[in-house]
């Protein structure tokens, strides 16, 4: 178990968390329905934390692990409140189209 | 008003005390009752091997009853059918020809006489409304089948087999609180029969 | 087949598991579809993380993400019923646009980050990511994150409680 | 002490004229600055001949920053502020309408009178700066409120050029400060400062200064705020800016550019006056060309102070002397002028020359009051013009002669329109407009004596002020 | 041991487990009718075999000969996926449960748990969690709003419950001070079981593992009465099955995890006395955790046949507005207890 | 410390007043709680504090300085506020969602650890979300919540990415320890990325183009108090927490993001002021001045000149947020008074309402940045840092944007002072609003004129 990470550079790992984060950056530009948009924010998040997780075990430090913890934290609050406005604004507007919430433009 | 049954309990609005509202004493109580009931002789009845006994005027199967001749005493008056709630009895009657009068006993008879035993309610409004004492309900159940055509039971079901030995006993059905019964000017159609009978 | 390689074949299944599920996510119409294909990118991801010996993480990772954010996320989408298929058509030079800024972030990025190896010198510890070394870390230097990440909590509760319930007025 | 009491007694009268009842308001204003002229007065009477700064009060103010709240007057303060509160009396005593007129307008006007005092008396550049921006903002209001027609255009590009002018002018001194050795914006430290830069760097700081006191005065091409605005403000604003405000834009001149840029006026300067004297030939042909008569006299006072200009920037101790001396003489003639347009587009709601003439039958007194300011204005001898203009020419000689021939032109040319304009509404016959003109009231007359007598004495007795400024111009072109 | 006789042990291991699981389950509903039938004052099946032992027999071979009914409008492959998963998952989490202490053969230990996972509870909670997929994937597939309901019903029920459930193992964890399923069993020898220590944690935690298996009275996913059977409305004959056979081994590894957990696993009080060899105590150590899993088995249904349904809304005021605040409150006195009793500094 | 510790309990006592029933009286209570915090952290200012909790947070001068600019402006922002949440049903829910926010606002501003500079934004974030679209009836108001929630998150993502690779970089969240592997490693790729993606995060936090398009539609559709506090105390403590990252943490690689931020800094100022003179509504001009301003402040960092820097940002963010806080209590009683929030709501309220109009030009004026107000100050020394660390060209960039912005801000005077009348119903302004009013004009004019009162506190 000791010697687990060695046949893999971190180099790989970089590559992996920066795809999977671009795809969520893409998902958010890409998408009109809140949800899904909302959901590639999520992957860009989970990206990071594996990029964390990563370099945490290549320092042998552990402060990344725990820091992975707090982003989980507040990936968790982000949502309660997220899907809480989004329940809301259903409420009133009917739709999830983030292109029909242009009443506030001009 | 008197209460219909012993276990009625008149419904109060109070608050609950802490504990009635935790719960957990009712909801022990209500085990303690099913683990009793867990225990207690069991109340199942198995049916093939064991039967219950019937009640003396249940009601069963019909008959269409012949009388001491065989001949069938059905008239296809039609009483039957319209005292039927549940409309579930068909007939078509026919002329006797020359020759039958064993097979009939009067001039007219059921040619097709049916019932259909999916519509059946068994209340026996039929047997009380026959004058001719041709239809009673029996003692036997009514046979399951396969389809539903199956459960429209024409003459080949109903009417009793000829044979003096198989003949159906509805004597149970004809007890002398019956006949009495009977009298009741609101059957007086049916007295005429009996007079005839006891004549 | 060393050990090693099996780890390297591992994570490139995984990596390129996570990888489409992720682009699945994006591409797909039906929002139920992207919420499974995401939850499956997690698993991948989680995946990761046992390769990395993160065990504690992996697990958490299900717990959190999969387990209650994306239930969280399928039943917004069933209670509002939006797995509608129909969604109005973006500008496709819009999408066009948004395809290559993330290829472009994705290349800069991967560009400047190569052969990070070299830089981080520390030998790889075992060990870090089992549970008494973390709580180590958060409940010694991490004490103070770990409280106020209450406080975040409790904003998130009060003001999700707040805007879901209706006003009587 | 007496610098700050000079400008303190306006602010507090600002403040309280808030709370005082309507109808006083206008007494309460003039009593207010009459106590501050007669102090003023007395402090001139007594100022020493030296160059040194006097009277000065330095209090600590943004510690952190090197920022003094540090007052004084030298003798060109001393004019200046004398000119100040000399003719805000009289501003407000010029006021008629004094049912629209409310409390917040003389406060207003007491408010500037606190910050051009400011500006003339201040030694630190921060609070320079701050004064600066302070007058500001009352002639804003005042123009906002009380001004004509098109006033929010007008008056809002006049608030943007200036304000443009002065952030430039901030940035510069923000570099000299940063440029000082310990920091500070006290004046002796900002001109150290600026003599030690090389001459690119002083050129741009000459530029930043140049546009913020060029937007002021205002000099060719930077003056197209000016004419519009002086139109469109009211009476008593309009003397503000032109008799006082733009003075600060030549002071700032004479108090910052000439000592702290030496290299960047000697390579630059020349610059500057060509287009200060293009502006004065530029505006003087416009003048001429002008038939409203506030218009024309708002050009005229761009042709003046385009020379004033051009005799500082020549930056030799005549030059600034006819520059100071021609300051106080413009105040007193274009607030004299621009009284006399009021009282013309009081009584015959027209400022079209064209449509009036004959009041000399009408109004003797008007008539003569208007000579005699005319006269200052074209600089006939014995009038304050004259004296100013002699020097200031003079002072342009010396640094390139062309320019003194080209800047001459501006005489001739002011006599053209000022004569004209005076031939055209004051002799001939009458008009429909002009028939019924009614002398001046004791209160016009109030106005405009002092000043008539002022462009007497400056006329004859102009040493009574060259040498008080002399030491402190000295001084300043040393470079000590 | 060499490696590939550790994994043939694994194997035959994890191929028991399975088995026993599916045994049990497939006994279970057996064992519901009969307990249903006995608190009916009935005897329940008893014509297929000697007591109608061979019922569950019988009713899977009656499930698979079903006809396979597959709506038109569903998403076929998320509707085969439902029920995959809900098999799956209650499958998997037997894997971390110690069934008995360890067996010593011919110099070899062979512990009698398939993996000893440090942080066992985390994953049967993450197991747990994902289990509900399988509910909402099936109630959503089938395109049946009684279904969605189900299915809706389900997942907030699982969330809301998972917190005072977590909750409550906290306080566990804090008393027991590992996260690892077989230290907690093991040290509960003798009297030291810790429904003892934690009392009202366990009753949390019975009340969330009711919640959990969607058991009576939270069986509100599938209450037939209101929506016709929930989730698994349109499901028929084997994936039916799995629905409700995922049911039963969730309850078979409920009940293991609470004896476990609270009820000492293996151990039973004076056993350790006797001075019995390790093979046999570890023997008798199954037979005893057996016990304890087939009473609390009972006990799940003693409960569906005494209690009604609750209504949604108390399912949700039960849920967060009694459970979790007692959880948390049992979380701070049990950190109280212990920092009275000096064992936190 | 103690600050956080009295916020946290003022916030769950805020709480339980739904509870206990004392609602009534909770409003004083909130306002003695915050005076007691000011108090408190105003203590810790003398004792030389030690970083806390293994030095995951540092109160140090500056951050005791910017903890006391935060609760001023929110103690501010309460008194202007509490009459429309008094209406709510949920008073003490926005309350306490406010002070918890201000939890996060004071752990941004005095974190010494990339941990609580993440929480502090978040729990700041996430109350702001909430609080956007907490008129839940009113369409705008959601989107606004849900815009301001998309788009916050997605700089979440970028922000943690960002930290991410500084903590691969140096191994360390702590930032005196990133300070110190970033001098002494070589590591230009990964750090530039890295502090690249912090940049794009915290100019999405901070609004500033070209990742401010949310703001505009944010702050125009929130209700107008909510849209207040995130113009003040949000924009307080992003520009707080940004600068003590930039500060502390890169100063070595100045050479590299400054040039980056300069542009920021100039897209900022020019798209933001000239967007904001095209505005008819002035909530909406109010947001495009809250980005310009906001491009003001980047200066500051781009020209990082020590001390001196972070207490140009404390005075500006301090003096913008009491100025902004004036105009937005004057423009929520007159949009309350006619309705509309378009300049021409404001014509003619020097006729009906003096002292509003006045108070009114205070603020624009001092927004304007004209002296003697204290937004001249703030100005002026943000400019002297960058003329100090030869950004002139910069600072002559900003003078121009600074014109433009006279513009618009005098568009809401001369509104004011010169149109006629529109209503002839006189705004009603309550004592407590009239408090407000007063105090935070005079201390406009007051700190316009004495600015060492404030900056001497670093």
């Amino acid at each position: 178990m000791q010697q687990n990470i060695h046949g893999i550079p971190l180099d790989w790992f970089i590559i992996l968390s920066t795809t999977l984060f671009c795809i969520g950056v893409m998902g958010v530009l890409f998408r009109r329905n809140a949800i899904i948009i909302f959901m590639s924010i999520e992957l860009m998040l989970n990206a990071t934390n594996l990029l964390l997780v990563a370099f945490s075990a290549y320092h042998g430090d552990a402060a990344g692990q725990v820091f992975v913890f707090f982003t989980m934290a507040v990936a968790a609050a982000e949502i309660a409140v997220g899907l809480a406005i989004l329940v809301v604004m259903y409420r009133n507007t009917k739709s999830v189209d983030i292109d029909v919430l242009n009443r506030l433009k001009g | 008003m008197q209460a219909l049954t012993t276990r009625s309990k008149i419904a109060v609005n109070k608050k609950m005390t802490f504990m009635e509202r935790i719960y957990i004493p009712a909801i022990l109580g209500g085990m303690a009752i099913t683990l009793r009931h867990f225990f207690k002789k069991k109340v199942t009845i198995q049916y093939p091997e064991q039967q219950r006994e019937f009640a003396p005027i249940y009601r069963g199967h019909h008959v269409l009853k012949r009388d001491e001749n065989g001949a069938e005493r059905c008239t296809a008056c039609g009483l039957c059918a319209v005292a039927c709630p549940a409309e579930a009895i068909t007939m078509v009657a026919a002329e006797r020809k020359k020759g039958e009068e064993a097979l009939y006993r009067e001039e007219k008879y059921a040619e097709i006489y049916e019932i259909n035993m999916l519509r059946c309610i068994f209340c026996g409004l039929c047997e009380e409304a026959c004058p001719k004492e041709a239809i009673f309900l029996t003692d036997e159940m009514v046979l399951t089948d396969y389809a539903r055509a199956g459960f429209v039971h024409g003459k080949d079901k109903l009417v009793e087999p000829m044979d003096k030995d198989k003949r159906i006993d509805v004597s149970k059905r004809q007890t002398k609180e019956v006949a009495e019964f009977k009298k009741h000017p609101e059957y007086a159609h049916n007295q005429v029969y009996t007079k005839s009978l006891k004549a | 087949m060393t050990q090693d390689h099996l780890q390297k074949y591992l994570f490139l299944v995984l990596g390129l598991f996570a990888v489409l599920s992720a682009l699945m996510v994006v591409f797909t119409k039906n929002p139920v579809h992207s919420v499974l294909y995401l939850v499956l990118a997690f698993f991948a991801i989680t995946g990761e993380y046992i390769l990395l010996n993160a065990q504690f993480i992996a697990i958490v990772n299900i717990i959190v993400y999969a387990g209650a954010i994306m239930v969280l996320f399928l039943f917004v989408i069933m209670l509002l019923n939006l797995n509608k298929e129909t969604e109005p058509h973006k500008n496709p030079y819009l999408k066009f646009a948004a395809v290559i800024t993330s290829g472009l972030l994705l290349i800069v990025i991967v560009g400047s980050l190569k052969a990070a190896d070299n830089a981080i010198a520390t030998p790889y510890q075992g060990g870090k990511g089992l549970i008494e070394n973390l709580a180590e870390v958060l409940f010694h230097q991490f004490l103070l994150p770990f409280e106020v990440s209450s406080i975040l909590f409790l904003a998130a509760m009060v003001g999700a409680v707040m805007l879901g319930k209706k006003d009587i007025k | 002490m007496q610098t700050a009491i000079l400008i303190l007694i306006p602010l507090i009268a600002a403040i309280a004229q808030l709370f005082v009842p309507r109808k006083y308001g206008k007494r309460f204003a003039i009593t207010a600055s009459l106590i501050t002229f007669v102090l003023c007065l007395v402090t001139f009477l007594q100022f020493p001949t030296s160059g040194d700064y006097q009277y000065v009060t330095n209090i600590p103010w943004i510690a952190s920053l090197g920022i003094n709240f540090k007052i004084g007057m030298d003798g060109i303060s001393m004019l200046m502020v004398l000119l100040t509160t000399f003719l805000v009396p009289l501003i407000i005593l010029s006021v008629v309408q004094s049912e629209t007129r409310t409390p917040v307008f003389y406060s207003l006007i007491l408010f500037m009178e606190m910050a051009l005092i400011g500006v003339f008396v201040s030694l630190d550049g921060f609070l320079f700066y701050i004064f600066w921006e302070l007058a500001l903002i009352p002639i804003y209001f005042i123009c906002l409120l009380w001004g004509g027609e098109h006033r929010v255009r007008v008056t809002l590009k006049f608030f943007i050029y200036t304000l443009a002018g002065s952030l430039f002018m901030l940035v510069a001194l923000v570099y000299l400060y940063l440029h000082t050795a310990s920091h500070t914006f006290e004046i002796g430290e900002l001109y150290r400062a600026g003599r030690s830069l090389d001459a690119p760097t002083q050129g741009i700081l000459f530029l930043f200064f140049f546009l913020a006191f060029g937007i002021k005065m205002p000099v060719f091409p930077l003056h197209t705020w000016q004419p519009d605005t002086y139109t469109e403000a009211p009476t008593q604003g309009t003397m503000l800016l032109s008799g006082i405000m733009l003075k600060m834009g030549i002071y700032g001149v004479i108090r910052w550019i000439l000592p702290t840029l030496p290299l960047a006026l000697s390579q630059y300067g020349d610059y500057a006056m060509w287009l200060a004297i293009i502006g004065v030939i530029y505006a003087s042909i416009i003048a001429i060309t002008r038939s409203d008569i506030k218009r024309l006299i708002a050009y005229s006072s761009i042709a003046h102070v385009g020379l004033i200009a051009a005799g500082v920037f020549a930056g030799n101790a005549i030059g600034v002397q006819g520059g100071i001396i021609q300051m106080l003489s413009h105040g007193i003639n274009v607030v004299g002028l621009f009284f006399i347009v009021d009282i013309l587009q009081r009584r015959t709601n027209t400022r079209k020359i064209g449509s009036m003439g004959g009041i000399r039958q009408q109004a003797p007194f008007f008539a003569t009051a208007f000579l005699i300011l005319t006269l200052g204005a074209v600089a006939l001898p014995l009038t304050d013009g004259f004296v100013g203009e002699f020097l200031l020419i003079n002072g342009i000689y010396i640094y390139k002669p062309v320019m003194a021939v080209v800047g001459g032109f501006t005489i001739i040319l002011g006599a053209v329109y000022m004569f004209r304009t005076y031939q055209r509404t004051t002799l001939g016959e009458t008009s429909v407009e002009t028939e019924k003109f009614l002398d001046l009231t004791p209160n016009e007359k109030a106005v405009l004596i002092p000043l008539l007598i002022m462009v007497i004495v400056i006329g004859i007795w102009p040493n009574i002020f060259l040498k008080v400024s002399e030491p402190a111009v000295t001084k300043l072109l040393s470079g000590n | 041991m060499t490696f590939t006789g550790f994994l043939i042990y694994k194997a035959l291991l994890v191929l028991i487990v399975f088995t026993i699981s599916l045994v049990i389950a497939m006994y279970s509903t057996y064992a519901e009718r009969k307990v249903a039938a006995f608190m009916q004052d009935r005897l329940g099946p008893n014509r297929a075999g000697p007591f109608g032992l061979l019922q569950p027999l019988a009713d899977g071979l009656k499930m698979f000969m079903k006809e396979e009914i597959i709506p038109n409008v569903s998403n076929k492959f998320l509707f085969i996926l439902g029920p995959s998963i809900a098999m799956f998952t209650s499958c998997v989490t037997g894997a971390v449960i110690p069934w008995g202490g360890s067996l010593h053969i011919g110099g070899n230990v062979y512990p009698l748990q398939v993996t000893d996972i440090n942080i066992g509870i985390l994953y049967i909670m993450a197991i747990t969690s994902i289990g509900v997929y399988g509910i909402m994937i099936g109630g959503w597939a089938s395109n049946n709003k009684y279904s969605l309901l189900g299915a809706l019903r389900a997942s907030s029920q699982m969330i809301s419950y998972e917190i005072a459930m977590g909750l409550a193992i906290i306080a566990l964890v804090m008393h027991t001070g590992t996260l690892s399923l077989n230290k907690i069993a093991a040290m509960q020898t003798g009297w030291h079981w810790n429904i003892i220590y934690q009392p009202v944690g366990f009753i949390i935690f019975l009340i969330c593992a009711f919640a959990e298996t969607n058991r009576t009275p939270f069986d509100l996913p599938e209450s037939d009465s209101e929506l016709i059977g929930g989730y698994h409305t349109e499901y028929s004959s084997m994936k039916l099955g799995f629905y409700l056979f995922a049911e039963y081994i969730n309850m078979f590894i409920s009940s293991a995890i609470i004896a476990t957990l609270y009820f000492g696993g293996y151990h039973m009080p004076f056993i350790d006395r006797l001075g019995l060899s390790d093979n046999f105590g570890a023997i008798l150590g199954i037979v005893f955790l057996f016990s304890k899993i087939f009473f609390f088995i009972f006990f799940f249904m003693w409960v569906r046949w005494t209690l009604p349904r609750f209504r949604y809304d108390q399912l949700m005021n039960l849920g967060w507005k009694v459970l979790i605040p007692l959880s948390i409150f049992n979380v701070a006195f049990t950190g109280t207890l212990m920092w009275i009793f000096g064992r936190i500094h | 410390m103690i600050t956080l510790i009295i916020l946290s309990g003022l916030g769950i006592l805020t709480l339980f007043a739904q509870i206990l029933r004392f609602r009534k009286g909770l409003f004083p209570v909130i306002l003695v709680g915050l005076a007691a915090a000011f108090y408190f952290t105003s203590a810790d200012y003398n004792s030389n504090p030690q970083p806390w909790f293994s030095s995951m947070l540092d109160f140090n001068h500056y951050a005791i300085a910017f903890s006391r600019s935060i609760i001023i402006i929110a103690f501010l922002w309460f008194m202007m506020a509490r009459n429309y949440f008094l209406q709510e049903t949920s008073a003490t829910d926005h309350f306490a969602l406010v002070i918890f926010s201000l939890v996060g606002a004071v752990s941004m501003v005095s974190y010494n650890n990339l941990t609580m500079l993440f929480l502090g934004i978040e729990i700041l974030s996430l109350s702001a979300y909430v609080l956007a679209a907490s008129d839940k009836g009113n369409i705008l108001s959601n989107e606004a919540g849900f815009k301001y929630f998309l788009m916050g998150s997605f700089a979440t993502g970028f922000l943690l990415f960002g930290i991410t690779l500084i903590y691969g970089v140096s191994g360390s969240f702590d930032l005196h320890t990133i300070q110190q592997s970033i001098a002494t490693h070589q590591q230009p790729g990964m750090v530039l990325i890295g502090i690249l993606l912090l940049l794009v995060g915290l100019c999405f936090k901070a609004s500033l183009v070209p990742f401010h398009f949310w703001a505009p539609d944010v702050y125009d559709g929130a209700p107008t108090p909510v849209t207040a506090y995130m113009a003040t105390v949000v924009k307080t403590a992003a520009f707080g927490a940004f600068f003590r990252l930039f500060y502390i943490c890169f100063p070595d690689m100045i050479s590299q993001w400054a040039n980056v931020l300069w542009w920021i800094v100039v897209l900022t100022l020019f798209i933001a002021n000239i967007t904001a003179v095209r505005q008819n509504s002035v909530k909406r001009m109010l947001a495009y001045s809250s980005i310009a301003h906001a491009g003001y402040l980047a200066i500051a960092i781009v020209s990082m000149n020590g001390d001196a820097s972070g207490r140009a940002i404390l005075y500006y963010t301090l003096t913008y947020s009491i100025s902004t806080i004036t105009a937005f209590t004057v423009l929520y009683m007159v949009a309350r008074n006619s309705g509309r929030e378009d300049f021409g709501a404001f014509e003619g309220l020097a006729k009906t309402n003096p002292f509003l109009s006045f108070v009114m030009v205070v603020a624009m004026l001092s927004l304007a940045g004209i002296p003697p107000t204290a937004g001249f100050f703030g100005k002026y020394y943000i400019f002297q840092n960058a003329i100090a660390t030869h950004n002139t060209g910069l600072v002559l960039l900003a003078v121009i944007a600074a014109l433009i912005g006279v513009f618009y801000y005098f568009r809401v005077i001369i509104a004011v002072y010169f149109k006629p009348e529109q209503s002839s119903i006189p705004i009603t302004v309550g004592g407590l609003h009239r408090t407000v009013l007063f105090i935070t004009t005079l201390l406009t004019i007051l700190l316009g004129l004495f600015p060492d009162l404030i900056l001497q506190w670093i």
